[in-house]
């Protein structure tokens, strides 16, 4: 009898505390700590010339990682954290960490809305001000979870317009933003086709990944390079898909589908995730020259080798400094309490450019860029846009900063 | 005028206890070489008890044993066969899904070793030349077990003992359920033990068969050693005397003859076969308010009846009527919405669930009766339990206890509680004091005394011929599943005229 | 000699059925090419793919041990051999060396976690899992392994994965029919409590079966990573799909064992599975589509298996019933 | 058994029974103290309460089913294809109302095919379940087809969303509602006891005339309830629906009935409170963890150490001589 008093008596004791707490949260961001009025020390920094990697001649507040005061705990919902593009954003925003007094938490991998809302208002019971919404399953809903938990939510929504506006409504001061590179997927898949068009190809072959399983940022690129390629024909380039390969690797009708690839006469094989796996069996088969490889990947050591052997010859890349990165600035100046906000005051949508990389010189560009250690949007240039650091920064400031960026600025 | 054989075993003063019951009390029994070495005596009387714990099957509370001159306490039956005590038992001891041959050498495979391989057709040969060695020729070594029907199969298990080359080989039971051809091939094999000069302890109930075979006989009854008769004096009258020997005590079982059987059948049992065992076209009706004793060897198939009268065992010709409603008991369910209620003859596997408590043992066959409309309390629980608990003093410390922490005896009073607890109609008791010391048995049968007053009709299954004769008002005996015999309830009824027909 | 080549029949039936199956729906839908050429080079590396991944399950689970880490040795193998093998720019056969002990020692820690931990295994290979999965995600900082155009990886060609699976059967043949392990385990299948009275050491015959599934994984483990040069490390138990398909090859090698070996059976169950969606492939058919099929299949066996001894229940029941009838007349 | 051993086998049974309250206390003090009070912090109080829903709901129905001794591995896939079939119904016809009729009936089917499976077809229940929940996922992207993910907002007619407090209260009512069924059920009702016995031993259970086909229905059933209410939680909580929903359910639910103190067999040692308690355990481990800010790769570790530890505890009151199978 002891035992099921207990029980009982456990969950009437859980439900008081839900209870008693359920009301306190939706109004006030009583338990954000308010802004702290971060009085730079005055002298306003003098506006920097736009060079890329130049040193810390910003502000006169050393990047050393005290700044600002109180850290700043930020969350990031993430889909896979073995994905190349998810690993770069990590390396990116652990260089930035050891500038800025911030410090970032990286979800699980998550598979539905419920892991992202539940990652979300883990984020809140950590003391997280903010939450990077690199993965999205939830669109607006997210954005709606983080301010009920008072923190502030960065995410475009893979460019979706009504989603943002939805979000600005249910979220308000909360909602910081996101970049938007058109229908951001779409864009992807788009591109791809459009450069392998340039490069003649014609029969190509498109792995789906996730489409087939109704991953919506799949699906997207599926819909993008299709009409890329219709676009091709449009202008003259017979270009056709021979095959979809649906699936990930390691599943039998994948291994299936991937010889029966390699039987067929191929130009180019387009992959909407990496096509790392993809090296190995075209190599053995020995078309190397004649088969081309793209993929909406990253500029890493994976890609280096087969980038300038020409096995790959296009990959679209979203430069996760760019891309995603701006999501510091933003944070830093909202709880700072100088929120950017553009003409009607709230979070804005602003555009950047995806880089289609097609010949190596870019590629080694970027790459060795990063090997020797330093970035295309250094801590100095986010320095900048921080109205602590740099009165005059604002939002006109930061979207032409970032929009600006494109593979050839990275070039000069 | 025994001449003086060489003595192989010797137990002094082995005892054995199974918590309060008291299996073997101080026995002293000597088996010699070059002979045959009877044991008999009545179900829980110590015989199997004795040999198992020779043979290493389990440990002995009290007293030694001596092999060979030397101490003796095999811990498992791999250390009792090395030191050369060979056994035979009835349970199935073959293990399907491998072939005969591996059977035959389980655990001795080491012997075929050529190199690293262990020689497939070296293995099958010996077992070939083994099994012809006991005169079993019908089947190919290399064949799975599971081709063989149950009797084969036993005769592989006594190839692998005699393979083995025991000094003493224990045959326990094992004829029962062998067809004559089986028996044969035992019989030479207790003959060429003998001849060469090794011993054979040989356990079985059929007299005639111990008569012919065995040199001496040693009557058990109880857990105590009564005598040694040699072959001369040898006979069923004076063994059968020596078996009984109790003196029937009054109280001990019903005091009242005579007492007139209502005609009124409740049940009807007609042309019935079932599916596992023995029992053919059999048929038998059951009158209210009287004691059915069934009696028999234990694979005469009247187990299996148990089952057929509850609706457990499938009916493959005729049917099982409950007279008063005319319906047919086609499944557990129906059998119990009659008023069935069975104890089965396996209490730990069948009867109770011993992981759980003495409670939910209790209240697990008459969930209707405490909770008519659905609802459960716990006072209606408590109420129903505590009244068993009560009325049959079941030793525990708390209803809530599991039962696998009670003795046998005060098991097999929950399984009781369970099933008068339903205030059942027809009772079907299979072997209720199996296992169950003396103290108790008086109480069991007090009981069963007491509810055939309250005019419920009890079908009770018993291997133990004085229990059938002290309780029953009317006993059939069953024989290779079909009726051999009916006796009424007499002062004069005893346990010879009943062994006449079983065996 | 005819008891032969009914053995042979029998244990060639099932993938020759399903191979004439395909063959012929096929041609009917117009679709050409079925299981030839660069279909049959799928086919093999499938068959002994999933082959080696059923046969390291078969071991247990006829056991009536589930091994839920089975997916998580392979991948921990890959990676951590992977790497060794990079760094180190070992041969192929080193590698093949490497990642088998490797997931050997895999297996026997599971063997043992299970063993001295007396927990039913189902519980325990999860915990195990959890674990395998987590130490694949800490090694090399997730980025699993990377070893594309590497030399060693050899082994998802013909020349190779053939050789390496057909030494492997032939050490299980041994094994299995030819040596007291191979005894011991059959007895301990069906007769647990017998076996453990006659005096066979069961600790030791599970710990090895362990030990034998971790080589036989880590043989799975270097043809996957020749296959596709990657492995990524999988997280939250998803490494369970690795044995989604192995169910199938376990079923029919348990049917076929009576006519031939189990290892064979097993095998050729993994050679009916491959060329069951070597087939859905060449009809065009989704991959969501291809699991539902795949899945009411092995249901179909499942049944099949559980309910066969009736079959037998049956006959007896009926002979019984015709002699008591006789009888009664 | 000898009498020593049966009185340690009885003192660790006895241990056994408290040990997951114990475990869950533990936990907390463990946690709160790594997160310097964190833990307990209001919004992580309301945010547990949050993630505590689904897994308790289902682990809670899971009790019946494991009681019985059928291991049921497509948890997962059962509430996702409610979840799925039950937003479609709620986009079409805008009611929410509609949603949760679709969920129960959903689920209520699904119970009664595994019934059939497990209780007329007698097959290995376990490995049944196993494959079914693939099937489940891939049936489920056959129905959505090019939808791929339902979102609630494109509904028919506006589905009415709720705010945070109401739903916090939605959830309460859902879970201490379904807790006191089932805790009625389990300790008032004969279908407990049932329960119980049919897990301990099948034989006897059958033999006290318990109709054991039709309990294993019933559990299977009761069991869908709960399953369906997470899987309408879900829906008017994240409002979007995909193929990879509730993807972790199923093992999370097997790891807090571990971790609730459950015997994997089931029998009489199955307690209701295990489904509760264990989902606690688990919500508050995974929200520790989190906070602590350690890597995923570690917190996998931990939970898998855990896991074992409990498991470890949990089974000292069955020691047999032959290794469990």
């Amino acid at each position: 009898m002891k035992k099921k008093l207990l029980s009982v008596l456990l969950a009437s004791a859980m439900a008081l505390s839900m209870a008693a707490c359920g009301g306190a949260p939706a109004g006030g961001d009583s338990n954000n700590g308010g802004n702290t009025q971060q009085d730079s020390n005055g002298g306003s920094a003098d506006a920097n010339v736009q060079d890329d990697g130049g040193d810390a001649s910003g502000g006169d507040v050393a990047l050393d990682g005290s700044y600002p005061a109180e850290t700043v705990k930020i969350g990031l919902v993430g889909y896979d954290n073995t994905s190349e593009q998810q690993m770069a954003i990590q390396e990116y925003l652990d260089y930035l960490s050891e500038k800025f007094n911030i410090e970032v938490m990286y979800s699980e991998n998550l598979a539905d809305a419920e892991g992202e809302l539940n990652f979300i208002s883990d984020c809140a019971a950590a003391g997280c001000k903010a939450v990077i919404g690199y993965y999205n399953e939830a669109l607006s809903e997210a954005a709606k979870t983080a301010a009920d938990y008072g923190m502030y939510y960065w995410g475009g929504f893979g460019g979706n317009k009504d989603e943002v506006e939805a979000a600005k409504t249910t979220c308000g001061e909360y909602y910081l933003g996101g970049y938007t590179l058109g229908e951001a997927d779409y864009e992807g898949g788009r591109s791809l086709a459009l450069a392998l068009a340039e490069q003649g190809c014609e029969k190509v072959v498109f792995c789906s990944g996730g489409a087939s399983f109704g991953v919506t940022q799949f699906v997207e690129r599926k819909e993008g390079f299709l009409a890329g390629v219709e676009e091709a024909k449009a202008n003259g380039v017979n270009m056709e898909v021979v095959k979809e390969v649906e699936g990930w690797p390691g599943t039998d009708s994948f291994t299936a589908d991937q010889t029966a690839v390699m039987g067929m006469e191929v130009d180019a094989i387009a992959s909407s995730f990496d096509v790392a796996m993809w090296f190995q069996p075209v190599m053995e088969a020995g078309k190397a020259e004649s088969v081309k490889l793209a993929a909406i990947g990253e500029v890493s050591d994976t890609y280096h080798d087969f980038f300038n052997s020409g096995l790959v010859s296009v990959i679209v890349y979203d430069n996760e400094e760019v891309v995603f990165g701006n999501a510091i600035p933003l944070i830093l100046n909202a709880v700072s309490g100088n929120k950017l906000v553009d003409a009607d005051g709230n979070g804005f949508q602003y555009e950047v450019q995806r880089w289609t990389i097609t010949t190596p010189e870019e590629f080694n560009a970027v790459y060795d860029l990063h090997d020797s250690g330093n970035w295309v949007v250094t801590a100095e240039d986010i320095a900048e846009l921080l109205v602590d650091l740099n009165p005059d920064a604002n939002a006109d400031t930061f979207k032409t900063f970032y929009g600006s960026f494109g593979i050839e600025s990275v070039m000069q | 005028m025994a001449n003086e054989k060489e003595l192989l075993f010797e137990a002094r003063k082995l005892t054995k206890h199974f918590g309060p019951t008291v299996a073997l009390d101080e026995v002293d029994f000597k088996v010699y070489r070059g002979e045959i070495t009877g044991l008999i005596g009545e179900n829980g009387s110590g015989k199997s008890t004795i040999t198992s714990i020779a043979a290493g099957m389990q440990p002995a509370t009290g007293g030694e044993m001596f092999f060979e001159g030397k101490p003796h306490r095999p811990s498992t039956m791999i250390e009792g066969a090395r030191l050369g005590i060979g056994m035979i038992v009835q349970e199935q001891g073959t293990v399907s899904g491998i072939t005969i041959a591996e059977n035959i050498f389980a655990g001795e495979e080491e012997r075929f070793r050529v190199g690293p391989f262990i020689s497939r057709g070296k293995m099958n040969a010996e077992a070939k030349r083994v099994l012809e060695d006991i005169g079993f020729t019908g089947a190919d070594p290399s064949a799975y077990i599971d081709t063989l029907d149950m009797q084969s199969r036993k005769l592989v298990e006594i190839a692998k003992t005699v393979y083995n080359k025991p000094e003493m080989l224990v045959v326990d039971e094992t004829t029962t359920a062998l067809s004559q051809h089986g028996r044969e091939i035992i019989y030479n094999i207790m003959r060429k033990m003998k001849e060469n000069n090794k011993a054979v302890v040989f356990i079985s109930h059929d007299l005639q068969e111990l008569i012919d075979i065995c040199d001496t006989l040693t009557v058990l009854r109880d857990g105590k050693l009564i005598t040694t008769l040699d072959k001369e004096r040898m006979d069923e009258a004076t063994i059968k005397k020596y078996m009984v020997g109790r003196e029937m005590k009054g109280d001990y079982y019903r005091a009242d003859y005579g007492t007139k059987i209502s005609d009124e059948t409740v049940l009807k049992v007609d042309r019935v076969t079932s599916g596992s065992g023995m029992l053919m076209n059999f048929s038998m009706e059951v009158h209210k308010g009287e004691i059915l004793g069934i009696g028999g060897l234990s694979h005469c198939g009247m187990h299996e009846l148990g089952k057929v009268l509850f609706g457990e065992e499938k009916l493959l010709t005729g049917s099982v009527t409950h007279v008063a409603s005319g319906d047919k008991i086609e499944n557990t369910q129906s059998a119990m919405k009659h008023g069935f209620g069975y104890v089965s003859k396996n209490r730990d596997t069948e009867s109770l669930v011993l992981t759980a408590s003495i409670q939910d043992n209790i209240i697990s066959a008459s969930y209707d009766r405490i909770a008519p409309n659905f609802v459960m309390t716990g006072s209606s629980v408590r109420k129903f339990v505590d009244e068993q608990v009560e009325s049959l003093s079941i030793k525990c410390a708390g209803v809530q206890q599991d039962v696998q922490f009670l003795s046998g005896g005060n098991k097999q009073k929950v399984v009781f509680g369970k099933w008068i607890g339903r205030d059942c109609d027809i009772l079907i008791l299979d072997c209720p004091t199996r296992g169950v010391d003396i103290g108790v048995k008086a109480a069991m049968y007090q009981l069963i005394d007491q509810m055939r007053k309250d005019n419920k009709t009890i079908i009770m299954i018993s291997e133990e011929l004085p229990e059938l004769i002290g309780m029953s008002d009317r006993l059939i005996i069953l024989k290779d599943g079909a009726a051999a015999g009916e006796f009424k309830r007499s002062e004069t009824l005893d346990e010879n005229s009943i062994i006449e027909v079983m065996i | 000699m005819k008891k032969i080549l009914k053995n042979t029949g029998m244990t060639i039936a099932i993938p020759a059925i399903v191979y004439v199956f395909f063959l012929v729906v096929c041609s009917l839908r117009g679709v050409k090419g079925f299981g030839v050429g660069d279909d049959f080079a799928t086919i093999i590396y499938t068959t002994l793919y999933t082959g080696l991944i059923a046969l390291a399950m078969s071991y247990n689970l006829t056991c009536g041990r589930f091994d839920f880490s089975v997916g998580s040795t392979i991948v921990l193998a890959a990676i951590v051999g992977g790497n060794i093998t990079k760094e180190n720019h070992l041969s192929a056969f080193a590698m093949l060396l490497v990642i088998v002990a490797i997931a050997a020692v895999l297996g026997l820690i599971s063997g043992l976690a299970y063993v001295l931990l007396k927990i039913p295994p189902m519980v325990v290979s999860i915990g195990i899992t959890m674990v395998y999965e987590a130490c694949g995600l800490l090694f090399n900082r997730a980025k699993g392994v990377k070893m594309i155009g590497n030399s060693a990886l050899i082994f998802s060609r013909p020349p190779y994965s053939v050789l390496i699976v057909a030494a492997a059967l032939a050490v299980l043949i041994f094994l299995y029919n030819f040596t007291k392990f191979g005894y011991q385990w059959k007895m301990l299948r069906s007769g647990q409590k017998i076996a453990v009275d006659i005096g066979v050491n069961e600790k030791l015959n599970a710990v090895l079966c362990y030990v034998i599934a971790g080589v036989l994984l880590g043989l799975a483990a270097c043809m996957y990573l020749s296959k596709f040069g990657t492995v990524a490390p999988e997280i939250g138990l998803s490494s369970s799909s690795y044995f989604m398909s192995a169910f199938l090859p376990l079923f029919i090698g348990g049917a076929i064992e009576k006519y031939s070996d189990k290892n064979v059976g097993v095998l050729m169950g993994a050679f009916a599975q491959a060329i069951i969606t070597s087939g859905f492939a060449k009809l065009g058919l989704g991959s969501s589509l291809q699991t539902v099929l795949n899945g009411v299949i092995v249901m179909a066996f499942l049944v099949y298996t559980s309910n066969s001894y009736k079959i037998g229940l049956h006959r007896m029941y009926k002979e019984k019933r015709s002699r008591a009838l006789a009888a009664a007349k | 058994m000898s009498e020593a051993k049966k009185k340690v086998t009885a003192a660790v049974g006895g241990f056994g029974r408290y040990a997951p309250v114990i475990g869950l206390v533990l936990v907390i003090v463990v946690f709160s103290a790594l997160t310097g009070g964190g833990l307990l912090s209001v919004v992580n109080l309301q945010n547990m309460a949050n993630q505590v829903i689904v897994t308790a709901l289902v682990a809670i129905g899971a009790v019946f089913v494991y009681g019985v001794g059928n291991f049921d591995m497509s948890l997962g896939g059962a509430v996702l294809l409610s979840a799925v079939l039950g937003a479609m119904a709620a986009v079409r016809s805008g009611s929410i109302f509609l949603a949760l009729a679709v969920c129960l009936a959903v689920s209520a089917l699904l119970a009664l095919i595994k019934g059939l499976f497990s209780a007329y077809i007698e097959v290995p229940f376990f490995i049944f379940t196993i494959v079914l929940g693939s099937v489940i996922s891939s049936v489920v992207l056959v129905i959505m087809g090019s939808e791929t993910t339902v979102y609630l907002k494109d509904a028919v007619k506006p589905v009415p969303s709720f705010d945070f407090t109401q739903m916090t209260i939605i959830n309460v009512i859902c879970l201490l509602g379904y807790f006191a069924v089932c805790l009625f059920l389990f300790n008032y009702t004969p279908v407990g006891s049932k329960v119980r016995m049919m897990g301990g031993n099948r034989i006897s259970a059958k033999q006290s005339g318990i109709n054991d086909k039709k309990m294993q229905v019933l559990t299977f059933l009761i069991s869908s309830v709960g399953i369906a209410l997470a899987a309408f939680i879900l829906i008017i909580r994240t409002r979007t629906i995909g193929s990879q929903t509730a993807g972790s359910t199923g093992t999370d639910v097997m790891i807090a009935l571990v971790l609730g103190g459950m015997p994997i067999s089931g029998g009489p040692k199955s307690k209701i409170s295990a489904g509760l308690v264990g989902a606690l355990i688990v919500t508050v481990l995974n929200s520790g963890l989190t906070m602590i800010g350690l890597s995923t790769g570690v917190i996998q570790i931990v939970r898998g150490i855990v896991f074992i530890i409990v498991v470890l505890v949990a089974s000292f009151s069955y020691r047999g001589r032959l290794l469990p199978r």
